[in-house]
């Protein structure tokens, strides 16, 4: 039962080179949805509402340039900040809030911590926390996509830090050898937690780390959402045409901190933060379309106002979703549970009944 | 029916899924021309194609990595570990990915892998050819730990963990791979899981093993035989899930239970077992508990047969326990 | 004596290692400019600069294959692992190297490698912020696995672990970094492995459990106590080597005993005890052991109150304990 | 207590940049030697008196090149088929063959297949099995040489299918971030037991991995002596001048099967062999030592009866060493035996009196 959202219009399956003029205000009212959706749970963890947020300020342009490049048939395997990415999927923020929640309605039921998510039917893969070990799973997708023939392609979200696990070495150097239809496009936001890039890596930048694996690699300006949106659909092109997978780096910068727990004023200064956000990515997008004339001033103004709404009622609606049920737990562990569980599961009812547990 | 190794047995197996279900791939170290280093899948790149059987780069992260999101997108991947000792750096993809994937995603993404792997001592392989590690994946939720100790279990257990909706490490006994041969059914065959097989039934003391150690126990058991103690053996097959019911019905009737098993004893498998018995069983109980393992060191080359739980072994503590009170 | 949190009695032996021992280093993600995520290396970087507090790029294999080079160099190495979660990128490394070095070498490289990591539930940290698997090192022969309960532990284990001659993994329990705050010998304070602590005295039934779960355990003690329970609460605190004679000489005065840990239950450390017990403890045994652990699920978010053993599910288990015969 | 071999002249502590003309007799002594012990070993193995063994025909030049230009104090971090270099470094025969064996001269004391010995007093770290792993480890000892302020450098060895291991990813991106004086010395023979190299990875060479990190790779004929001998010398200045690492391609070629469990036919053409066997290491110094005349027909043949003489002798030696004690396998679990490993020490000590257990 496909959900069905408020958000702008997604991508049609077939993506065009560049991102026509007309979807220009498109992807500015996803960023503007990203965004206002980003900072209301920001707000929310702060009142104890949700536990924990990752927000992902800063990197708007990139996430939907790349999304809006890509068809509903590909697969999106995403790290844990890919909040635009889901939006322009079509995943609403109503869906995304009960996944913060936790309550009866998130599809991961309750028991994944929030930035957590993954849609079948949106083909969004459900997100993990140890990083990298998406990047083999999309690799292995291609693969299997490549086997029936499917005319898809897989995209992989990872950050800069990411560049360092296992699975990145691992994925990057099967993709070469199979050749897989593979988008790896890292969000290179310049620091992985408090660890800035150039200690990082030694290499010049991180896309020529594809050189490693023997495919192209390519850096572009992930605050311009134009150039993003290029570029992924280049390689999504040649990644159909059969000529293998394509290394992504979009340069882009935190602007919030790593998450709630993070406090990002122990290893950067108040000059460097400034100095990007002089480059938000918003405030480009909207300069450049108000030069365009696609935008007016008052129509922005409107814009925000709808996305705030937006967020506003399925927040309503979020917390108004019932709980999830307790014995719920030792569901999904197996396809069906094997007799231990199930006494386990019992044992746990009568524990709750007797009120030695809490609901 | 035709007379099989063990190793042929899994040959079957593979070869069966692979021609019955289009979805079924096969992937690993050297498993396509080479026919795997033990020859589990001798011919089957030649039959079915270097893209249903296939060589990876020398990466247990890949190939599991890779497998996880060919299960994901819905084929049927069997992954091979060139030794169980080889699995640790495909460990993160298996713990925190294979074995969660189905439960954090709601229920919205199974990742029915199968992972076999030659695990076990006895071919003098020393510390890195011989391990048995699998309390580590018996400990971990969500994965099924499956080890056959005879050729028709072999193919049988082999294709429903092949067919299962749940991920499944299946551990091959390599020191038995080509010692036994037995008969076994052509086709289609599938043995369930969750069900332990009383390999020699007997009033005394219950001998509860698996894998290599099967014929161990069973030769154990009869040498007993003849000094008048009846050793019932079970075949645990599959570790996870448990057969539990057997297991304690086992002990009820006996009263006596000894576990063998290669790995260290310390938090290996067998100290589940025995906690089941504490549990569940104690009432029962006549005498200790006895666990017949190997001992708490990493695996020996030169000295193999002195770490190795053996027949005497066995049979000594199955004696032990026959006569405590 | 200074009153510490958990956390800070780990931050002050750290502190105190790389004062007094110039062979002393700390690596790890963001343990540098940062503090560590729990802030448990705060300071340290300033004052000992960055060349003995290292921040590292984000790959638990390098971290631990890092250290196992400076261990072997002579180095004394302290990794942190950010998350017990985390840790198995780098299980290659600890399984096959870390435990294995002074082995298979004849003795002639020992691999004095610290691994400080946080573990366990009660953050609401859902499946990845959250696990105890320490099962899994506790089989792995050649490791020891330390778990402090309480901020004086923290300090005094974790310097025994740090001029250690072997590899130790050291478990903090994040939960309670910052809940408890205690009295802390300052300066070389050790405390040695392998002995349990009897935290409280009871005639009953005995209690064993470890990190965070010793809180619970203690609290349920103290309800039952007015109900004309004793029980006798254990602080295992040395996972390997285990204080068998501490645990065997309460059993053996109890007969009963419940063993708590919030790892999942299937082949978790508390099998191990419980098989203990089996093995050697069986007639002193008056009703069967039981165990109050995580569920064998992966670990929840939302409902983790519900997943993780509290003082009300313990006290209910020792009552039970108590009265069966 | 240093062991007495009677190998030939290791390397002085001062290495130059070129390999001199009058060690070029010396190399091709220990190119000799190894091949030598390697063709006797094999029989060894078919003949049942070892277990096991890893050849390395065709990696000599490449080996002794690369140890000749390393100094005494220099760790060496091998992986299993480095024959050759523990030669160079001084390690004897019987040493060898006494690991080869288990027996009660073994330093390892028995615990560990053929091939995975390592010695402290040489700086040759005792070798493990899973690939890759030894190339942090070699990283963190340089990082803690670094710390010591000692002037060496350490050298890992791996093959082409090891580049696909977690470690050469990790190791070598610390490396480049803590400019670590390491070498990374990559025998490229082309396969990884029956995996051809083009399938291995995608990339152009292995060499060019290194840009992925930040630092240089070098491809060099490994099957010249001299030319890895220059490589190695010029990578070890760097390092030692605190400039960093540095990756070295040897090309070779593996003449023999990848182990005695190994039947190459199964992957590799007799052509391709006969084309590699045409460019055999040995052969080709040979000939140019008889071309500068630093070296007669006659004396060949007296080295080859020379070498023939020292494995002859030592093994004799080896196989009247004694085997070693049963009880042997419980020590070295940890520094001193807990109560439990004691008890099961007693336990199987028992056993062995009883002759339930067979030493
Ligand atoms: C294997 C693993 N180690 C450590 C962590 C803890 N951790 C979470 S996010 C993160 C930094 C990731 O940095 P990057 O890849 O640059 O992504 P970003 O967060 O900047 O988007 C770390 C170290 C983890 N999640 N997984
Ligand atoms: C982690 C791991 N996986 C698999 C193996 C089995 N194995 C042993 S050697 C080898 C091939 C290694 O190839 P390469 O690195 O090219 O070295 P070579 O043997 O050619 O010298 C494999 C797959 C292993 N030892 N370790
Ligand atoms: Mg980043
Ligand atoms: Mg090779």
């Amino acid at each position: 039962m496909p959900d069905e959202s408020t958000a702008p219009t997604p991508p049609a399956a077939e993506v065009p080179g560049e991102l026509p003029r007309d979807r220009l205000l498109d992807a500015y009212r996803f960023m503007v949805l990203a965004r206002t959706m980003d900072e209301r749970c920001l707000t929310l963890q702060r009142q104890g509402r949700i536990g924990f947020y990752v927000p992902l300020q800063g990197q708007e342009a990139a996430q939907v340039g790349c999304a809006l490049a890509l068809a509903p048939s590909d697969w999106i395997f995403p790290a844990y900040r890919e909040l635009a990415v889901a939006l322009v999927r079509g995943i609403s923020p109503k869906l995304l809030l009960d996944q913060f929640i936790g309550n009866s309605g998130d599809e991961m039921k309750g028991r994944q911590m929030p930035n957590h998510y993954g849609y079948r039917r949106f083909n969004y893969v459900t997100a993990s926390s140890p990083v990298g070990t998406q990047i083999t799973h999309a690799v292995g997708a291609a693969m299997a996509a490549q086997r029936r023939k499917d005319p898809i392609v897989t995209v992989c979200f990872f950050g800069d830090g990411t560049t360092s696990s296992n699975d990145f070495h691992a994925g990057l150097n099967f993709a070469g050898v199979f050749r897989t239809p593979t988008i790896f496009f890292c969000q290179n936001n310049r620091y992985a937690i408090s660890l800035p890039l150039e200690r990082q890596t030694h290499s010049p930048n991180l896309a020529v780390k594809a050189t490693a694996y023997g495919f192209p690699g390519v850096v572009v300006d992930g605050m311009d959402v134009v150039s993003v949106h290029t570029a992924v659909a280049e390689a999504r092109a040649r990644a159909l045409a059969g000529e293998g997978p394509t290394l992504i780096e979009a340069q882009v910068y935190r602007l919030g901190p790593h998450s709630t727990s993070d406090d990002p004023r122990r290893y950067r200064s108040d000059a460097e933060l400034a100095e990007w956000k002089a480059k938000d990515p918003l405030a480009r997008l909207k300069h450049d379309l108000l030069a365009q004339g696609l935008l007016e001033e008052s129509a922005d103004a409107g814009l925000w106002e709808a996305a705030r709404a937006e967020v506003t009622k399925a927040l309503a609606e979020a917390e108004a979703t019932p709980p999830i049920t307790p014995e719920s737990i030792f569901d999904d562990v197996y396809a069906s549970r094997p007799p231990a569980l199930e006494e386990q599961r019992v044992e746990c009812l009568r524990l709750l009944q007797e009120g030695i547990l809490k609901p | 029916m035709t007379d099989l190794t063990l190793v042929q047995a899994v040959n079957r197996a593979l070869h069966e899924a692979l021609s019955t279900d289009p979805d079924v791939l096969i992937l690993g170290e050297d498993v396509g021309v080479n026919g795997g280093v033990f020859r589990a899948t001798e011919g089957l790149q030649k039959e079915f194609g270097s893209e249903r059987v296939i060589d990876t780069p020398l990466s247990e992260t890949g190939i599991v990595g890779a497998a996880v999101g060919m299960a994901l997108y819905g084929l049927k991947p069997v992954a091979e570990i060139q030794f169980l000792d080889f699995i640790y750096p495909a460990f993160d993809q298996i713990v925190s990915e294979v074995a969660k994937f189905r439960y954090r995603s709601g229920g919205q993404y199974p990742c029915h892998v199968v992972i076999r792997t030659p695990y076990g001592g006895g071919i003098k392989g020393g510390l890195y050819h011989s391990q048995s590690s699998e309390a580590y994946f018996a400990h971990t939720a969500g994965l099924k730990v499956i080890v056959p100790s005879n050729p028709a279990d072999a193919k049988g257990l082999l294709l429903t963990a092949i067919h299962d909706e749940d991920p499944v490490l299946f551990l091959e006994p390599k020191r038995i791979y080509r010692s036994v041969t037995g008969e076994v059914p052509d086709g289609d065959h599938r043995v369930p899981f969750g069900q332990a097989a009383t390999v020699r039934e007997g009033s005394d003391v219950s001998v509860f093993a698996y894998g290599a150690m099967l014929p161990q126990a069973v030769q154990a058991a009869e040498a007993l035989s003849s000094e008048g103690v009846q050793a019932e053996v079970i075949d645990l097959r599959s570790l996870v899930p448990l057969d539990e019911k057997a297991v304690l019905a086992s002990v009820e009737k006996t009263g006596r239970a000894v576990i063998v098993h290669e790995a260290p004893r310390f938090c290996g498998y067998g100290a589940e077992l025995a906690a089941l018995l504490a549990e569940k069983a104690l009432y029962s109980l006549k005498a200790p508990v006895a666990r017949v393992t190997g001992f708490d060191t990493p695996f020996p080359y030169a000295l193999e047969h002195v770490y190795l739980p053996n027949a005497e072994r066995i049979a000594h503590a199955v004696r032990t326990t026959a006569r405590a009170s």
